[in-house]
């Protein structure tokens, strides 16, 4: 099985969570209140009181075949409001 | 006469827990408030302008005046950002000027706030339809900001999005943050009609208190402005010129547009720091949304790392000053 | 007269602030209240109504009446669990049953501080040992829904996990809420028996402060409320049914024993609110813990999402015209 | 070596953390207010006022002998109160 | 006697709600504040101390027994430590004994508050400068162990690290907690002397707040102590014994010194308490840094899960009961 | 391309930040209120309101080369601090 790394603003965390929702993700698990730095500069926890907040990062276990669908869902998204994903391997207990 | 209402409001508390935070970036400490502390005394602070507002909105009703001013504020949100667009084209391209525009159109509720302080410190009398004008300047300079983008930008752009309308509107109106402070105002309007025994029981908790927490918060946004300050600095000397001069002319505007409304130097007051403060909640938010093509670093930067602080230390007084020589008191 | 009671009810600031909630989620605005901070106001709420209970019921003392009348709600909470189970097992398994039984059996604090707020803006009198009985209807109800499921769920269990005991009662008795509010009681009653200049120092923090926090919180229960609603209408219309008849036929049963206690109309709409009310703090954590077979969303919607709004809009200004009728005032 | 990745319900990290403990495993992370989605429904943050809490993510990084043995002391809670637990490869720096 | 002020001060809410999170967590019971509100109260406590001793201090001025108990105290905090560590060194190696040290030359800012709160009850007066000693008393501790390590240590340090004195005295200077401490003085300070209508504002906020959230933020602390009381029994009972009988011999110099002075059994009382309280905030943060090899359990277990609940339970009193007996009222 | 994975001490996460951003990471980012276990004892989130706080939490992703400058950057901190580090494979979407 694949696991899928998602770290973006949460301003979009909606968004993404339904994409992933209608691509057929098994579940997913979400932190929020993440920081950090990536091409689009730095994402502060400071910065959450106001409405723009911070990053979330999420994590989506799937079959690969889920995956691909996942992807077609979900870059759209990451192209036009920025954020990264990255693909690992992962197998259940 | 300036220099010394400067004095008279740098050695408030407020002001001074502001520094207070400044300096602790300045010197590197580790002081910091974690999230979501801040957020806690800024929806604190919303709820209670807002239900402080309600109340006194229900004792002036709306005469006249109360809804002229009403009026001239939204116009002004509506205006301003279409000026600050001019000034900022000269060097920025039309997303960032746009997104800029927006935030200098709209307000910003903790210099409101800290003007309010200031008033009561010289026992200036205001009126609490001010706050309604607050609430309603949001929205409308985040729909101006969005028209220019449309109007000015490249027919073709980059990522192609036709501009959702339904969703920016519901971004401008429904941002939490702005649906807060008019729900509180519109509870604390219905209370001071219908429940005045409930008007008594909330002034511990949304007057008392509201000094002490407005210094928290103070220091919080100190430590969070100065650490904006050098990502301003990065950008250069235009938008460093703009975050200064842009709020003196906007509030040079907002005295001769009060002068005409007739309104009292306390009002007045309030209303030019409305057109002289600029946003940043609800519009980097609705921004970055809508205009992903602008650099949210150059709209944040501007409006809270050098706008905010120089309307909090200078600028209140300064305009102060204007209003006392432009508007006689009768 | 009842509409006129709901009326009076709806426009207090409680209850604006819990609607203003609900109507975010309504109209999908982004107002949230992130975590902990409902935590924090849950923790100051049970704190504050616990220390004030103990200070009144040091200074009422334990009477006959005040005996009589904690035996009767631990009662309440031992027998309406069981008329709930048999209610609920028309339609649904035991398991289900058993643990939507235990969180109706149980009490909402939330609802009860509505409830005396209710009371005080009507001037009716109230007494601090209503708070002890408010403590004590927690835990039992988990014990009888415990209790349902080892009698009627088949006897080999999917998980066969024999019940732990001692895990559970701990749970019950021992979990952070209950044991905060009945530790600041006792604190409040030691407190007013040796130290009364302590009593005075609390009183801004516990009294004053109350109103306000009261409404913080209600905001966000009314978004967390709202949340939930759709999640129950998804369940189906027996549960919805439910959460609205059976805090109705739990009140009337609460309004003849509170009369047959002879209460005074103010404890007496304590009382039968307390028979109203369903948990969403103690009980859902304990279902979860000791009964994995229930569906959680079904315990915590049918509270949280129904029955909580319709006590608080609905169901306080309701059992007060009961009680007005029930009980003549003497 | 290799990296577990556990997610399940907070109320749980305690007997999690001890069972974690008595299998051997050499440390491990805990990241608490984690919200998600799973064959059980949602989890969300405006939850977490109530006792029942949110997720816990607990992260292991050991020996595969340690991974063994510590599968068998999770999985009867994962088992029993729902969760999930993911296997992925891992090298120390 | 001393048993009668032990139990006056046991009987008071601030110290009944530290007992209620001891007891919480010897029961098992699942109560935890979450993170990061504990930050918030010690803050709050921070600031308002703070304040309030800047306000005390402006109308007490700086007079010659300001000055000398301000001097004495940081003497006290360069001093202490070098005592500390020569009772250390008979059992542990120069790394812990330093860090352990240094945390008991410094103070600990909640039991200061609740020897004022114990004096407020007993109706004693102490003197605003007292905070101006709490806030200096911090950094010097932290200094001395860091030289205490420098002399004593074997030359070859395992991790070859040349100690950075800049980082090092930045991070004692420039702790967050000393830091708000300090400012806060400066603005109540200077708010006193220029803005005497601020000082009312702010009254609500870091005056009648005060108590309740010293309550609230003592059933975290009850909490937090009882949880590293285990590691303390862990370490063995050469530690156990020192985190109770260093700060009786701390306590009994305090007094002679204090009677030097001539300080008032007020004044008194809160200097035997800064010489006797042991510092968990600011110290380990900086040992941390600087002496990575100390434990940080022991230093902080020490200081936080026996010192500060003997303190606070029995120290405070029985130190009450060595300034009444060695200073005579005059 | 890789992830790495530390974990260690917030109060070193300004300095692991800089050796990161000095070491040419493209971006990273950061979980705070992590608590744990590990070789030095236990972490718990009831200290976070002592200057002390709890651990963070850092990923990356970057090529492989950017790694190995990574991690001659962070050793040093690792090893005078305590914290852990560990890489596995991993690729963007
Ligand atoms: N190379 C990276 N490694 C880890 N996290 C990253 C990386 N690049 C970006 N991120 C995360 O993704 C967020 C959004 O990235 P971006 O919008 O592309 O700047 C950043 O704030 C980081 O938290
Ligand atoms: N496929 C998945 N990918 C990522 N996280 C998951 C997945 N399934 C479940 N989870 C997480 O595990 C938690 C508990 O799952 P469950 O109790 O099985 O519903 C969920 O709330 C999610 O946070
Ligand atoms: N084997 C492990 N698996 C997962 N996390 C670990 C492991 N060892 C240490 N940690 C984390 O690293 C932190 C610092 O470790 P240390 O300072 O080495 O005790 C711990 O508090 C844990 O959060
Ligand atoms: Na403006
Ligand atoms: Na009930
Ligand atoms: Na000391």
């Amino acid at each position: 099985m694949k696991r899928l790394d998602l770290i973006f603003s949460d301003r979009e965390l909606d968004a993404m969570l339904k994409a992933l929702d209608e691509g057929g993700a098994p579940g997913y698990t979400v932190i929020k209140h993440v920081t950090g730095k990536g091409p689009q500069g730095a994402v502060s926890e400071d910065m959450e009181f106001t409405d723009l907040g911070a990053n979330a990062h999420v994590i989506v276990f799937c079959d690969e075949k889920v995956l691909d669908k996942l992807i077609i869902n979900i870059k759209p998204i990451i192209n036009y409001y920025g954020g990264v994903g990255y693909i690992s391997e992962a197998n259940p207990i | 006469m300036d220099t010394s209402l400067i004095l008279q409001n740098v050695l408030t508390p407020p002001v001074l827990f502001f520094f207070l935070g400044t300096i602790a970036v300045a010197l590197r400490s580790d002081l910091e408030i974690p999230a979501p502390l801040p957020k806690l005394f800024s929806f604190y602070l919303l709820l209670a302008i807002g239900f402080k507002g309600g109340l006194e909105l229900q004792s002036s009703g709306f005469g006249i005046q109360v809804l002229q001013t009403i009026f001239a504020a939204i116009l002004m949100s509506l205006i301003l950002p279409i000026i600050c667009f001019g000034v900022l084209r000269l060097k920025l391209d039309v997303y960032n000027s746009a997104a800029i525009a927006a935030a200098y159109g709209s307000i910003s509720a903790v210099t409101f706030i800290t003007a309010e302080s200031f008033l009561e410190n010289l026992n200036l009398h205001f009126d609490g339809f001010m706050v309604a004008a607050l609430a309603l300047m949001e929205s409308p300079a985040i729909i101006v900001g969005l028209l220019l983008v449309k109007v000015a930008a490249p027919k073709q752009r980059a990522n192609s999005k036709t501009i959702r309308w339904r969703a920016i509107l519901h971004e401008a109106m429904l941002n939490g943050s702005v649906y807060l402070l008019i729900g509180s105002l519109l509870i604390g309007f219905l209370t001071a009609t219908h429940n005045p025994s409930g008007v008594q029981k909330m002034q511990p908790f949304t007057g008392n208190l509201f000094y002490g927490a407005e210094c928290f918060f103070l220091l919080d946004m100190g430590i969070v402005a100065a650490k904006r300050l050098p990502r301003l600095l990065k950008a250069g000397s235009f938008l460093i010129g703009f975050a200064v001069a842009m709020p003196l002319f906007n509030a040079f505007i907002g005295v001769f547009v009060a002068k005409a409304l007739s309104l009292g130097p306390g009002n007045a007051l309030l209303f030019v720091v409305l057109c002289a403060s600029a946003s940043y909640i609800a519009v980097p938010a609705a921004m970055r949304m809508t205009v992903p093509e602008a650099k949210s670093s150059y709209y944040i930067s501007t409006a809270l790392g050098l706008t905010f602080p120089f309307n909090i230390v200078f600028g209140i007084p300064l305009y102060m000053g204007m209003v006392n020589k432009f508007i006689p008191i009768a």
